[in-house]
């Protein structure tokens, strides 16, 4: 059953991630994302986060996505041009990918660490769940939480900055 | 649900908590205040924050504890590198001053949110410095580096600066991505994510383990990345010269700073037993980085590039004292760090005056001509390019006779060949400055007629009158040179004087950069 | 006494930050102050010396950086005395010159190129006088900084160009040695000792010779660039030509010593096992240096390169001075520098003002300068002599202890470097007739050496003179410092022989064997070893003590 | 006063009268500088002869007495004096420089009084000679040395005298640079005795020498054949030879002190100082000797063609002085010495009376120019021919007793030496021929123009030429002057020559075999070690020898008078018969074309190749490689640096790739 | 299910992800393609979570998402204001800064 749900969500995520750099079109794009975030979100289920998985399906699929979907409607649908600029990289680029894939699988697969064959230590109940994962946020990753908070915060700056109007700008503006 | 509050040593956290706390009220402050008020309010605010946070870090000095459930680190080695990143900021504040980026002409100003901006990327710096687990590692580089991307193409008006920031972006984010899926490997093979368990972790069966490996290699790179060491250099002299130059005198200083000390902490105390595998990585890398710096910066004619170029080439040789995998390491980087600071800030203080003065922007022309002109601009720029380039009475030498003492101390004296030999090929670029400075009749200055800025807009029309608009205003409002960024010059020479200082009586730096050495002793085998 | 080395040292530099704050007429007259007093205290300092000591009579000894292990450590022993003295009596030279007249002519710049001036002498000084490694390494770099604005702001033609290849084609020897001398430091710190770059220090722990022979070409490496040597010169003909002739006096006279001082003071005594092992290498360098610099000063018409090229020449001879490796040669060497230092700041004083009255510095376009102005030509004609090492001129007996040297230890140098001697006469005397003799061209002056002019080079040649009847003065000096230095070479080198390389020997037969190759090879006097004393010590009067075993 | 203490002031006299001259030439008036000079060398003659009567006061062993002023340049186990040795040599030397000097200086004071360089003149004149002494008195290798350049600046300095003419500068050097090479000769041959002897001392090196070397071991034929360098380029021995000719550029009283009476005779000296060298090595006296013998008949055929009348006196100077290298060589030394001290006399004469000459001529030096002067310079005239038939060897003059001397010397050792004194003899007589080429061309005959307007009381002038090219010359300064001197008018130079005629005619009396043998008896002392001084000629086999040197001068005399008095016409017939031989020897036996063949134009070539070819290609391609390999280095950074964030990217992974890689490799 | 197989999925994403920034031109996609290489490495850290047993992993990819929420707001910030400048929003056209 798990190795079914497993390889289902598997090819989900990899479809939607291939989609992702195979459509031309970005608003599809952002589509087969939210495919592969999804897919992500039952892998992690699979591997018993379920509130990473939560997390995944409403911040990532739902928040963020909504961001890009706007934008890429904003910004309309801008057509990559086939022929590729930089001598090479259309050859290179592949190769790369391959070889990089192949570099980590060598890592994966002949490390010499057993608990990567097998499915992991038992796990006590509440593995991955809200309870737990909040309170190692707020106790021991008590810093990275607020961390992460000033981050956001300043994101949000960021954002403002770099995108938000003004007055003068306007008849420029789109 | 009960939650055990984590034992928090405030004093030690302080200096956090006010970058922190003052960031937010500089945020507010911009809200409450307009126009030139708003500089000066959100400026001696940001002054306040960044003074009190040296104060607290300057206080916390010596001291040698775990914070926050050993999320961090307090200890001198962070510290020194928290210091020389606030350092900087105060050092890029007045700079910012007058800049688009911040002071926009028309609209409401910025100088909030771009102090605030570079607040948080001095908080993610300070906390970076002293992180010991990949988490709070991971969370405050991005807080170092999202406010960076922003900064870098936040003069929205130049083309070169969007850009700037979408490349940094872009390369920044891969780089992110890299480091990310290297601490998971890291995590993956030892099991935990503090320092100290990773330590423990990869000891025995786990050394010399694939996953461990390329889990390294992953994480170097990314820090590499961030450090622009070749070959994951090439973000670095574009950024550099698109960025508004502020931004670009911070980020070359500070983020190196924090990096390298994290660079340090890493692979120190959490990748100590993985040493004999790292190390003739990382020295690589450094001879690498030494001789693409040095030959890239050949023939630059944009300043900023060059110092981008030139940037690569000291993150090399920086990158020798990480690789000595010493105290004496360690103490070198950081007395070069605080030399490279004080040089390169003195530099990009000299440019960014120029920028505003001339209409070469950052190209070589702008300071030619400038020691029968401008000497007080003149001394500190041929100081600063002197000590780069590592001529003796300037802190710059001392820093490299460091740290080729710690490269041959440790077994590594063909690092030190390859700092000799990149200083030689520096020479070449270093002393063109130079040259361009005393040796060369004085560029023309923007003064009288006002010639028309060169088509730096790009697209739109009426940005670009805007944009004349803007510098013909500037150029009409502009007291003499000399009298104008009287801050900056001070601040440029004191730095200056300061590199001379250090290279003449340098003991009290070494003295304080080997405290910071002494930090990180225990992860070293006796 | 010892104290005066600080004065001495620092007085140009704060004179020349003082004339900073001059006003631009007074400038000069007070970096000429500061040029003075420090001849003043160089003049005191050979008063006070005494001939017999060997070993360092004056030193200063603080600490600077203790955690690198770099000290502040001054002294002046016999072979630094006359340098230093040759030092400052040159650039009061340089500077009296210019100030007299109202050089440079930029007024704006004048503060300037004092300081520069100032710099650069306390940099020259300073590597004359540091006994410690890295303060010389220092010094010997901060040298050239005055010099690259010197001729780079000051010069003509190409000059940034030129001063660029310069200051470029010099660090890269030195920076070399700097890693060299870092790695010497290092290698020589007993385990667990505390580092130390002092001469002394690494003079006692002498290094592997595996060690020592990579680390003597990175020291070569800025010696011979530095001073310069066949065929790593190509830096000079373009610094030549650009360089203001007062400047480049000071450049070609003295700058060119402390690659060959470095050879004497630190090379020989720290890497004493490379030195004998390459004995030949650097020789053959010299003996280029002297035929190919002799041939290249015999087709040039550019006057600063006639005496540019006999200048490689002349550092030819230095250069195989040291290199015999005997007490002879080496103070024939410190007399030769002294000798060539004065020659050279006149010849390039003298060229200037005969540039002055011929526009240009064209040899084939001058001639007959000596018309109307027979104290110039007299002034040059002696220096002319002394160039090419007249016999009765103190360079002659300079060369002559030099080939003598070389005579000694390696007889076919000798003989093709004295060819040399026979071609000097040549190019120097061609430079000398083709400007002051036969017919005046048009458009050159035939004019007397004015007074200012005159206070200036006159003093310079009363030295040359003065020493020409009594080159003594500085051989005497020199020969206790010279044959400290020398006699590291030459013991190691025998014990190396005697035993097989294992740096003991065993028994007084060994020990005297040593003392006899010693003496036979390398001229070193043999001291008398007193009745009833170790074998072993008594051949040892000077330098490191060679560990004996009984 | 001991005779050291007169040695230094032999020397001091000359160097203070330079000195003096020199630092107040602008305050002496008119011929004070020429009197000073003059003075100055008188007193340092009189002080040679204190030295003599001191010398003489000591017996005959004792007489090699040294004397230092101070540690000249002692140190690192070289031990150099300030030192001189007075012996019966030394003083011999001094007295025939100074003397000679003096009659020459009195000579100038007139001859060159019209000329702006007139207290140079005597300063350098006087800086000569105390050069001279120098070299004579030195008592070791390096104060000879010094002594040796000395006076071979000195010769330099007189030669380029008149600086504006480029024939002279350039003779100067030539002069300058081949006697350089004497002095390197000289160096290595003092350090090759240093390094084997272990002093530079004369008198130790002498007796250590004859400790430590066998005959004829291969170091001390080194030592030997390395002075010989210097011996030959100073005395102009062949083929160091050719700059002697050239040097007749400077004023003729130099030609007359420097490049006839003392200076070149440097090198007779030198191998007589040196005998316990050479008695060591008979291989190397040999090749000296020959070496003399080639330069001696080389030079008179080559005198027999040349028209310049300073010239043929030139190239018999050479003669004459192989005709001594032989007799120092062979072992004739007091042969060699007497006749170094007539042929001063006579020689000096000859320049004289050719000086005087030449300022009748206009500054002229073509002898197939003059003839006639007998009436118009009588008194030259005379002097000239007293000075021909002293170096024709024309009995009883001096000439005939000291050249004959050696021959019969050489003849007396017999063996292979039979051959100097058959070529002595030919030699004598082509001497004889051309002596007597100059004395009938100048004094018989028709008088010419200028002999007549000089009768009729007109000294002639003309535009000032270089007589060498017949370029015209400018005036203005250095140049000889607007006025001439000749003997009959000025006094001074009247008073020298008169006083050398005398010298000439008698001066052999102080060696006449079987008679008198005051040279040999003075000098006895010095070379009381030598084997063969006291190989002495009986007095027969002398008056033989006399004999048939004699009836060769004699026969060469008539020849000369056949040629140039009876029949004018028969030379002329006979150079265009013998044309070839002519231009060979007209053209110095193309010496001067070899030496630029052999030494000048290969250094030229050599140094245009370093300069165009070696320098720019191999000394900058170093430089040049070096900047081009970083430059390239440079563009390919750059040119990676496309500006595509893409490209970047991919060279972010290929690095960590790469990274990977080394990774992999080391995991275990 | 062997925490092998996720992992070796993960590193599939992340060479995907890879190979999208170095092929897409559109900058919103190149953000989409980083987008999948920090997901393939919270796949990454939950696999590592799960089979160290420890839930710092977990944390650590909240955290990743948080950070990916920034990068994804600033670079969209960064798209809007170049699209309002006219910039074309191809990576290949900013080429000013090169050399």
């Amino acid at each position: 059953m798990e190795e079914v749900a497993f390889f289902v969500l598997a090819i989900g995520a990899l479809g939607g991630a291939v989609a992702v750099v195979g459509l031309r079109n970005p608003f599809y794009s952002v589509l087969a994302l939210i495919v592969h975030l999804v897919s992500l979100a039952g892998l992690f289920l699979l591997l018993h986060a379920e509130f990473i998985a939560a997390a995944q399906v409403v911040v990532y699929a739902g928040a963020v996505m909504v961001l890009y979907v706007f934008v890429a409607a904003y910004v309309g649908n801008v057509e990559e041009p086939i022929w590729d600029q930089i001598p090479g990289q259309r050859v290179l680029a592949p190769l790369l990918a391959t070889a990089l894939f192949v570099e980590l699988a060598i890592a994966i697969i002949g490390t010499g660490l057993k608990s990567l064959e097998g499915e992991g230590p038992t796990i006590p109940l509440g593995f991955g769940s809200p309870a737990s994962i909040g309170e190692l946020l707020l106790e021991r990753y008590l810093i990275v939480f607020e961390a992460a908070s000033m981050l956001l915060l300043i994101a949000a700056v960021g954002a403002v900055v770099l995108a938000g109007r003004r007055r003068r700008e306007e008849p420029s503006g789109g | 649900m009960t939650f055990e509050a984590p034992h928090i040593d405030y004093a030690g956290i302080s200096p956090v908590l006010a970058l922190t706390a003052g960031l937010v009220v500089v945020l507010l402050a911009g809200v409450f205040t307009e126009g030139s008020r708003e500089r000066l309010v959100v400026s001696a605010l940001s002054f306040a924050t960044l003074a009190a946070a040296a104060g607290l870090c300057i206080w916390q000095w010596g001291e040698g504890t775990d914070l926050v459930a050993g999320a961090l680190r307090l200890d001198d080695l962070g510290l020194a590198g928290g210091l020389i990143a606030i350092a900087s900021a105060a050092f890029c504040i007045p700079l910012s001053w007058r800049e688009e980026a911040a002071d926009r002409a028309s609209g409401p100003t910025g100088h909030a949110e771009f102090q605030a901006l570079l607040l948080c990327s001095v908080l993610g710096m300070v906390l970076l410095a002293q992180a010991q687990n990949l988490i709070s590692f991971f969370v405050s580089l991005e807080l170092l580096s999202v406010p960076l991307y922003v900064l870098c193409g936040s003069a929205l008006r130049r083309r070169e600066s969007l850009e700037s920031g979408l490349k940094y972006l872009i390369i920044g984010s891969l780089g992110s991505a890299t480091l990310l899926y290297g601490l998971a490997f890291v995590y993956g093979a030892s099991g935990s994510t503090d320092f100290a368990g990773i330590r423990a972790g990869i000891g025995g069966d786990v050394l010399g383990d694939p996953l461990l490996l390329i889990g390294i290699g992953l994480a170097a790179t990314g820090l590499a990345f961030k450090l622009s060491v070749a070959p994951f250099h090439q973000w670095t002299p574009d950024v550099y010269q698109g960025a508004p130059t502020p931004v670009t005198a911070f980020m070359a200083v500070a983020t190196k700073a924090a990096a390298f000390c994290v660079l340090v902490r890493f692979f120190y105390v959490a990748l100590g037993p993985a040493v004999d595998d790292w190390q003739p990585a990382l020295a690589a890398l450094g001879a690498v980085s030494i001789v693409i710096g040095n030959v890239g910066a050949l023939g630059q004619n944009s300043l900023k590039r060059l110092l981008g170029y030139s940037g690569v080439a000291q993150a090399g040789y920086m990158l020798v004292g990480v690789a000595a995998f010493s105290e004496a390491g360690v103490s070198a980087l950081i007395f070069y760090l605080a030399a490279y600071a004080l040089m390169n800030l003195a530099a990009f203080a000299v440019i960014t005056i120029r920028e505003r003065e001339t209409p070469h922007g950052d190209d070589i022309r702008a300071v030619e001509g400038l020691g029968r002109e401008r000497p007080e601009l003149a001394w500190p720029l041929t100081i600063s390019m002197l000590a780069l380039a590592g001529l003796p009475g300037t802190a710059g030498f001392i820093g490299k006779l460091f740290l080729i003492e710690a490269a041959v101390d440790a077994d590594y004296t063909w690092l030190g060949v390859a700092i000799a030999v990149g200083t030689m090929i520096s020479l070449a670029y270093y002393l063109r400055v130079v040259a361009a400075v005393w040796m060369r009749p004085s560029a023309k200055r923007v003064g009288a007629e006002p010639e028309p800025l060169p088509a730096i807009a790009g697209g739109s029309p009426e940005a670009d009158a805007e944009d004349f608009g803007i510098a013909a205003a500037a150029n009409a409002g502009a007291a003499p040179p000399g009298t104008r960024c009287r801050t900056i010059i001070a601040l440029t020479v004191l730095a200056a004087a300061a590199t001379v200082f250090f290279g003449i009586v340098p003991s009290p730096l070494v003295d304080w950069a080997a405290n910071a050495g002494e930090a990180i002793a225990a992860a070293l085998p006796v | 006494m010892s104290e005066l080395l600080n004065w001495l040292l620092w007085v140009p530099l704060a004179f020349g930050v003082g004339a900073l704050f001059f006003p631009r007429g007074a400038a000069r007259w007070l970096a000429l102050a500061g040029s003075l007093g420090a001849l003043g205290i160089a003049i005191a300092f050979v008063i006070d010396f005494s001939a017999s000591e060997p070993g360092l009579q004056y030193a200063v000894d603080n600490e600077w950086i203790p955690d690198l292990g770099v000290r502040y450590q001054l002294g002046m022993d016999g072979i630094s005395l006359f340098l230093v003295l040759l030092t400052a009596l040159s650039w009061a030279g340089a500077t009296a010159f210019s100030a007299l007249r109202r050089y440079p002519e930029d007024a704006g710049r004048e503060r300037l190129y004092y300081l520069l001036l100032g710099l650069a002498e306390t940099a020259v000084l300073g590597a004359f006088l540091a006994q410690d490694m890295l303060l010389f390494v220092l010094f010997f770099d901060l040298m050239l900084v005055p010099f690259f604005f010197l001729i780079g702001i000051f010069g003509s033609g190409n000059r940034v160009a030129a001063t660029t290849k310069m200051i470029v084609y010099t660090l890269v020897g030195s920076l070399l040695m700097l890693v060299g001398a870092i790695a010497t430091a290092i290698l020589a710190t007993p385990e667990g000792g505390e580092i130390s770059f002092s001469l002394a220090d690494l003079q006692a722990n002498l290094l592997s010779e595996g060690s020592q022979e990579w680390i003597f070409w990175f020291f070569a490496a800025a010696f011979l660039v530095k001073m310069p040597a066949f065929p790593i010169h190509g830096w000079m003909p373009d610094a030549y030509r650009a360089c203001p002739l007062p400047v480049l006096a000071l450049l070609s006279g003295v700058l060119s010593k402390v690659g060959a001082y470095g050879f004497l003071r630190i090379v020989l005594p720290v890497y004493p096992d490379a030195a004998a092992t390459f004995q030949e290498a650097v020789l053959v360098i010299g003996v280029a240096s002297i035929l190919y610099g002799s041939v290249m000063a015999f087709t040039q018409t550019n006057v600063r390169l006639i005496a540019g090229y006999s200048s490689i020449a002349q550092l030819g001879f230095i250069t195989i001075g040291v290199f015999a490796l005997r007490p002879d040669g080496a103070d024939g060497a410190v007399l030769q520098m002294v000798n060539h230092g004065l020659v050279v700041v006149s010849i390039f004083l003298i060229i200037a003002l005969l540039y002055e009255r011929a526009k240009t510095e064209d040899l084939s376009e001058m001639g007959g300068m000596a018309m109307r102005a027979p104290v110039l030509a007299a002034l040059f004609l002696i220096v002319t002599l002394a160039t090419l090492a007249m016999p009765g001129s103190a360079n002659f007996i300079g060369e002559f202890y030099i080939l003598n040297g070389v005579f000694q230890a390696k007889i076919a140098y000798a003989i093709v470097a004295s060819i040399g001697v026979a071609l000097a006469a040549y190019y120097a005397l061609r430079l000398y007739q083709g400007a002051m003799h036969n017919r005046l061209p048009e458009g050159v002056e035939s004019r007397e050496i004015s007074v200012r002019d005159g206070v200036v080079l006159a003093p310079i040649v009363a030295c040359i003179v003065g020493l020409a009847l009594w080159p003594g003065l500085i051989l005497e000096r020199g020969e206790a410092s010279v044959t400290e230095n020398v006699s590291v070479v030459a013991l190691q080198s025998c014990t190396d022989e005697v035993t097989g390389g294992l740096g003991t020997t065993d028994g007084p037969g060994a020990a005297a064997e040593v003392t006899a190759c010693a003496e036979d090879r390398y001229g070193l006097p043999q001291i008398e070893s007193e009745e009833g004393e170790s074998a072993g010590r008594g051949w040892t009067p000077y330098g490191p003590e060679v560990s004996v075993i009984e | 006063m001991s005779a050291t203490a007169y040695g230094w002031l032999v020397l001091a006299f000359p160097l203070a009268g330079s000195l003096i001259i020199a630092f107040g030439w602008r305050a002496l008036p008119g011929r004070a500088a020429g009197w000073i000079g003059t003075a100055a060398i008188a007193l340092a003659f009189a002080s040679s002869i204190g030295a003599l009567v001191m010398l003489q006061d000591e017996p005959a062993e004792a007489r090699h007495l040294t004397s230092s002023l101070w540690d000249y340049a002692s140190a690192a186990g070289l031990d150099i004096q300030l030192g001189i040795l007075v012996d019966p040599l030394s003083v011999f030397m001094c007295l025939v420089v100074t003397g000679v000097s003096a009659l020459i200086h009195l000579y100038s004071v007139a001859y060159l009084d019209s000329d702006r360089g007139y207290a140079r003149f005597f300063s350098y004149l006087n800086f000569f000679v105390f050069s001279m002494l120098l070299l004579v008195l030195a008592g070791n290798f390096v104060l000879l040395i010094v002594g040796w350049a000395f006076v071979g600046f000195a010769s330099y300095a007189l030669i380029s005298f008149w600086y504006r003419r480029g024939t002279a500068t350039a003779a100067g050097m030539k002069a300058f640079v081949i006697n350089v090479v004497g002095d390197v000769g000289l160096v290595l041959a003092a350090l090759l005795v240093f390094r084997e002897l272990g002093t530079f001392d004369y008198l130790d090196s002498f007796e250590a020498a004859r400790e430590t070397f066998s005959v004829n071991e291969g170091v001390v034929v080194a030592i030997c054949l390395l002075l010989l360098v210097g011996a030959f380029a100073k005395s102009a021995q062949v083929p160091l030879h050719t700059w002697l000719p050239d040097a007749m550029e400077g004023p003729t009283p130099v030609s007359a002190l420097i490049h006839a009476a003392t200076m070149v005779t440097a090198g007779v000296y030198l191998i007589a100082r040196m005998y316990p060298l050479f008695e060591l090595a008979p291989t190397a006296a040999d090749i000296a000797a020959f070496g003399g013998l080639a330069t001696l008949i080389i030079a008179a055929t080559i005198a027999l063609a040349v028209t310049d009348l300073k010239r043929i006196i030139a190239y018999s100077t050479m003669s004459q002085i192989g005709y001594m290298v032989v007799g120092v060589s062979i072992g004739a030394y007091v042969g060699g010495l007497f006749h170094l001290m007539t042929h001063a006399f006579f020689k000096a004469l000859l320049f004289m009376a050719a000086g005087s000459v030449i300022a009748a001529m206009a500054n002229v030096q073509n002898i197939d120019r003059m003839s006639g002067f007998r009436r118009a310079l009588p008194f030259t005239s005379l002097l000239l021919i007293v000075g021909a038939l002293a170096l024709a060897g024309f009995p009883p003059l001096s000439g005939w007793f000291s050249k004959d001397e050696i021959l019969v010397f050489a003849a007396e050792r017999g063996g292979m030496y039979w051959i100097f004194a058959v070529g002595g003899y030919l030699a004598a007589f082509l001497t004889a021929f051309y002596a007597f080429r100059i004395g009938f061309r100048v004094v018989a005959g028709d008088p010419c123009d200028e002999a007549r307007e000089l009768e009729r009381g007109h000294l002639p002038h003309a535009e000032p030429t270089n007589p060498l090219t017949g370029e015209p010359e400018d005036t203005d300064v250095g140049f000889p002057g607007p006025e001439h001197h000749i003997a009959e008018r000025a006094q001074p130079m009247a008073w020298a020559m008169g006083a050398l005629g005398v010298l000439s005619v008698v001066g052999g009396v102080v060696q006449i075999p079987g008679v008198t043998h005051v040279i040999e008896s003075f000098l006895e002392p010095t070379f009381e070690e030598s084997t063969l001084f006291h190989l002495v000629p009986s007095t027969g086999a002398a008056w033989t020898g006399l004999l048939v040197g004699a009836v060769v001068s004699a026969t060469g005399i008539a020849l000369a008078y056949y040629c140039y008095v009876a029949n004018p016409g028969v030379t002329g017939r006979a150079i265009e018969r013998l044309s070839g031989v002519h231009r060979f020897l007209f053209n110095k036996w193309y010496f001067d074309e070899l030496q630029d063949a052999l030494v000048y134009r290969p250094m030229i070539a050599v140094g245009r190749f370093a300069n165009s070819i070696f320098e720019p290609v191999v000394v900058q391609g170093i430089v040049d490689g070096a900047v081009g390999l970083v430059r390239g280095a440079g563009v390919l950074v750059r040119g990676a640096q496309s500006g595509f964030v893409r490209a970047y990217a991919l060279l972010l992974l290929g690095g960590f790739a790469a990274l990977g890689v080394y990774f992999l490799v080391v995991s275990s | 299910m062997a925490v092998e197989w996720y992992l070796v999925l993960s590193a599939l994403l992340f060479a995907v992800g890879a190979g999208g920034v170095l092929i897409r031109r559109s900058p919103l996609v190149i953000l989409l393609c980083l987008e999948l290489m920090l997901n393939a490495g919270n796949l990454a850290l939950v696999a590592f979570a799960r089979a160290s047993g420890n839930e710092e992993g977990q944390v650590f990819a909240l955290v990743v998402m948080v950070v990916a929420a920034c990068e994804v707001v600033v670079g969209l910030g960064l798209i809007v204001a170049m699209f309002r400048r006219r910039i074309p929003l191809n990576v290949d056209d900013l080429r000013e800064l090169r050399g």
